[in-house]
């Protein structure tokens, strides 16, 4: 598109560095898995958001607008479930609660 | 030093370092690893090949795409190989 | 090189070894396998960035997601000790050195050599049926190597299906499991048909689309809602076999009735190329979701 | 339809149909090796008339194709082949203990007959490369037919395969990247020995010796062929082993320039003999009977690899002769050897071989079997390992600058006598009580003497069979 937008687009760009950035510090400096966890999703998916969005103004086409927004929304939702994922799995580690069947915890 | 050749080394050090894990480890998973490593260098070194010419050589690319295929297959069979050899006591009568 | 580019391809190099000699020399087996799938990754990204994108999408699907799950099933069913111990021995470090170096000098003039074969594909891509070079290479100036490369696929799961592999019934799901694996599930029909439709005329084709159908075999297999899939079962064997009985029919038809051995006649090389692709797609994806998660009751006869 | 091409395809076809029927009847397999011998034969019949034919598959012209080319030599291998498919496959259906009565080994091993026959025929390089890799997963697949016992054998044979392809796949990716072709007839008037070819070779020699399990890279060999079911050790020491030193003989008496070969003759001619010495000396010492005969195996392939190495330093046509003599008669030989090896182990219940004392009492026929098929192992006159040593030894014998090969051949010779006649003599002591459930079945022990009748029969037509492969064009 035009140049003004590319320029433009490299606020969104910049910003989404700087999130992914915070979230890889977030998981070396954090103590337990769980914080870890909530450092890395939070940051990496509002980081993927903004590069996302830095693209999309840089995009040619409609056509990869659209196929940049569906790769964003995958990433969202199987984002959120691995971290789901690993919490649970770790819970069932540390403190497997008798009435819940521990799924892979295996003696 | 093109880019070519920058990657051609990488993959004959992938290559290597895949050649000198088989070598070196005795862990069956590692070794399905380093096989793995060994055949993603061979690859790397066909396809910084592939970039000689201008659209990116078809015939090692399709050539590539068979290698990876078969890589995965026979390492299906080699990490069921290792999970059934590690559980000696698993009932064969049969 | 041009100026920005080495940046990106330093780091993608170094990331790539690297990754690769924490996977060999990592503490834990856990950690070694999942440094192999970051290395997976990284390798999609090093084939789009040499200008193959065919092979970053196979690379991507074949290598990171199903080599993936091969090695997290096989570290959960074996329940093999998740920390190594055993340090590998430090075999001299020269010999790896000397033979980098012997290979190294070797591939030195290679980048300015020229092959023929390349400008031949192209004069040839127009009667090849098809107009992607790779694919027309793929499946029919290179046919017999991926006949025989279907059936290298068919030979792995013969082979798992001798070793009784160990019982792990498949876990329980979670209701979030349950839940992501229905949305994922069409969208990989919807990828996968995808993939191998544009595979005629743009990066794609069997490989990639059988490897994410499989995926998406494999997720709904785990979360339960597609039953358990038996050889015993003659629907599941024909998918598996489709693939080699096409390829091998039509090389036999082509050979007895045609001019020759898998000389597809001049007008219907589309036709047949599709079809072949369809099969291969089929017998791919349930070969390689028998081959993650194919249980014992499953894969015996 | 060229015969050649259906005596590759009725194995492929048959395998596929009984998987799909869910059959394990052997007598698919049997008929398919049959009617692919036939086919073989007719091939070899076609050839000698008129020539050797090109065939382009796909109909496209030759650098871009793949090639098969239908010589004397392959359309023999071919009919070599499927006759040892047969004669294993007759045994493997008759007798009760070859492990493999209601298995997948009959499928399997149609694929592996239809992946060597691809092999015989093929000129590609990167071609040989996935036959090689299929050829290798068959085999490991037909040795884990034996149970868990045998997994830790076929998972190493598995990786050190995988690993010799992929050494041999870098170095096709070498010879392409500096030539730009693939197939191995237009690259053999295009190779110069420069640093790169020099270099490929040398990764490609490396993959196929760990392959075929050359001397010093044989380490594999032993337990996976002791280890799979009688049937399979005997197609895999006949066979299996034998299609990458086709490779091995195509890629260096065919495509290597002339003073690379020069060079790397005498290597091999060395490593040759080290594996006869070293191999038979394994063999002497082995407690068990099928590690023996595998040991042998790999000493009999020292014969080969001279044979080769003699080839590329001088150039003498007739150590062409000697070197598929060799393969044929050693294939035949070994099949016997191991399917009485097996036989044997199972009628009197023990793997060791001091459990043979006595064996020509107990279990005479597959004793008489081990006996012929030695003999031909020694190079002793009725047999075809009389023939082969012999066109060997000519040219060694001829200038006086040779002789210390010839020694070498001696040593060889005195090698596999020691490891055969120990377990000869062994069985003409007097026989242990038998044991409760010792029944045995001569029926298969007959069937396990026919190949090494064979073996006799090619000393019968020995005279023209060397005259006509001197003759054929390699």
């Amino acid at each position: 598109m035009t140049d003004w937008l590319a320029l433009l687009s490299w606020v969104p760009l910049l910003a989404g560095a700087f999130f992914f950035l915070a979230g890889t510090v977030g998981l070396l400096r954090f103590p337990d898995i769980y914080s870890r966890l909530h450092a890395i999703t939070k940051a990496d998916t509002l980081g993927l958001g903004l590069v996302t969005l830095g693209l999309i103004m840089r995009a040619e086409n409609w056509q990869a607008v659209a196929v940049m927004v569906l790769i964003w929304l995958l990433m969202m939702g199987s984002g959120a479930t691995t971290c789901q994922l690993l919490a649970r799995y770790q819970q069932d580690l540390e403190a497997p609660d008798a009435d819940k069947e521990p799924v892979h915890a295996r003696r | 030093m093109s880019t070519t050749l920058f990657y051609l080394a990488i993959g004959i050090g992938l290559w290597l370092m895949g050649l000198h894990g088989l070598l070196a480890t005795r862990q069956s998973i590692i070794l399905v690893l380093a096989i793995n490593i060994m055949s993603s260098g061979t690859f790397m070194v066909m396809v910084a090949l592939a970039t000689h010419s201008d659209p990116v050589d078809p015939v090692l690319q399709a050539l590539v795409v068979t290698g990876l295929v078969v890589a995965v297959s026979a390492t299906a069979l080699a990490l069921r190989l290792a999970a059934s050899r590690r559980r000696r006591t698993e009932d064969d009568a049969t | 090189m041009p100026d920005a580019e080495w940046l990106f391809d330093g780091t993608l190099g170094i990331l790539l070894l690297v990754l690769a000699g924490a996977a060999l020399h990592a503490r834990s087996l856990y950690a070694a396998v999942v440094m192999f799938i970051a290395l997976g990754l990284m390798l999609a990204l090093t084939w789009a960035r040499l200008g193959a994108p065919d092979l970053a999408l196979a690379e991507a699907a074949i290598g990171a997601g199903v080599t993936g799950a091969l090695l997290f099933s096989t570290l959960y069913k074996a329940g093999m000790d998740r920390h190594k111990r055993a340090t590998p021995n430090r075999i001299a470090l020269l010999l790896p050195g000397l033979a980098f170096l012997l290979l190294l000098t070797a591939a030195w003039p290679l980048p300015e050599m020229h092959s023929p074969l390349p400008d031949q594909v192209m004069a040839h891509l127009k009667d090849s049926g098809v107009s992607h070079p790779v694919t027309a290479v793929l499946l029919n100036f290179r046919a017999w190597d991926t006949l025989l490369e279907v059936s290298v696929v068919l030979i792995a799961l013969l082979g798992v299906r001798q070793l009784y592999p160990s019982h792990g019934e498949v876990p329980t799901p979670w209701p979030l499991m349950l839940a992501w694996g229905r949305l994922l599930a069409p969208l990989t029909v919807i990828v996968g048909g995808y993939l191998l439709w544009r595979g005629t005329d743009a990066p794609g084709g069997a490989f990639q689309a059988g490897t994410v159908l499989a995926a998406g075999g494999v997720a709904l297999r785990l979360i339960g809602v597609l039953p358990p899939l038996g050889w015993h079962q003659w629907p599941v064997r024909l998918l598996v076999l489709a693939g080699v009985l096409v390829f091998v029919a039509v090389a036999a038809l082509t050979a007895w009735l045609g001019q020759g051995w898998l000389h597809y006649p001049t007008g219907s090389s589309k036709v047949l190329i599709l079809l072949i692709e369809l099969m291969a797609t089929a017998s791919i994806a349930t070969t390689l979701t028998l081959l993650v998660v194919g249980e014992k009751r499953e894969l015996r006869p | 339809m060229n015969p050649a091409l259906l005596s590759l395809l009725t194995p492929l076809a048959t395998a596929i149909l009984m998987l799909l029927c869910r059959s394990r009847a052997a007598v698919w397999t049997i008929a398919a090796s049959l009617l692919s011998l036939v086919a073989a034969i007719a091939a070899l019949y076609q050839v000698t008339t008129d020539g050797s034919q090109l065939i382009h598959l796909g109909g496209w012209e030759s650098p871009l194709a793949i090639r098969f080319r239908v010589t004397a030599l392959s359309a023999l291998l071919l009919a070599f082949t499927a006759l040892i498919h047969l004669l294993v496959g007759l045994y493997a259906a008759r007798s009760r203990h070859s492990q493999t009565r209601n298995t997948d080994y009959w499928p399997l091993s149609c694929f592996l007959h239809a992946s060597l026959a691809s092999l015989w025929l093929s000129t590609d390089l990167f071609n040989w490369y996935v036959i090689l890799e299929l050829l290798g997963l068959t085999a490991v697949a037909l040795v884990s037919l034996a149970g868990t016992k045998a997994h830790r054998a076929a998972f190493n044979y598995l990786l050190l395969s995988l690993a010799a392809s992929l050494c041999y796949l870098l170095g096709v990716a070498l010879l392409y990247g500096r030539y730009g072709v693939l197939d191995s007839l237009l690259l053999a008037d295009m190779l110069e020995a420069d640093h790169t070819t020099r270099t490929a070779l040398l990764v490609i020699t490396l993959g196929l010796m760990l392959k075929a399990a050359l001397w010093p890279l044989h380490l594999w060999l032993p337990p996976a062929h002791a280890g799979a079911p009688t049937a399979v050790s005997a197609l895999l020491s006949a066979l299996v082993v034998k299609g990458p030193l086709f490779v091995l003989w195509m890629l260096w008496s065919q495509v290597a320039p002339v003073e690379l070969g020069r060079q790397a003759g005498p290597a091999m001619a060395a490593a040759g003999v080290a594996a006869l010495v070293s191999a038979g000396w394994s063999a002497c010492r082995t407690p068990h009977i099928k590690t023996l005969v595998a040991y042998s195996t790999v000493a009999q392939l020292g014969y080969a690899l001279l044979a080769l190495g003699m080839l590329l330093r001088w150039g003498v046509r007739e150590l062409h002769v000697a070197l598929w003599l060799f393969v044929f008669a050693h294939g035949l030989a070994k099949a016997s050897m191991f399917l009485a090896a097996g036989e044997m182990q199972s009628t009197l219940g023990s793997k060791k071989v001091s459990a043979l004392r006595g064996a020509t009492q107990t279990v005479p026929v597959a004793m008489f079997a081990f006996a012929v098929a030695g003999g031909s192992l020694i190079g002793l006159p009725p047999s075809g390992g009389f023939l082969a040593k012999w066109v060997l030894l000519q040219p060694l014998l001829l200038e006086p600058s040779h002789w210390p090969w010839a020694l070498g051949v001696l040593l060889g010779t005195l090698a596999s006598a020691a490891y055969v006649f120990r377990v000869i003599a062994l069985s003409f002591d007097r026989a242990p009580p038998p044991r409760p459930d010792y029944n045995p079945d001569p029926v298969a022990q007959w069937l396990t003497l026919l190949p090494a009748l064979l073996v006799w029969g090619m000393a019968l037509g020995g005279e023209t069979l060397i005259l006509w492969m001197s003759g054929v064009a390699y």
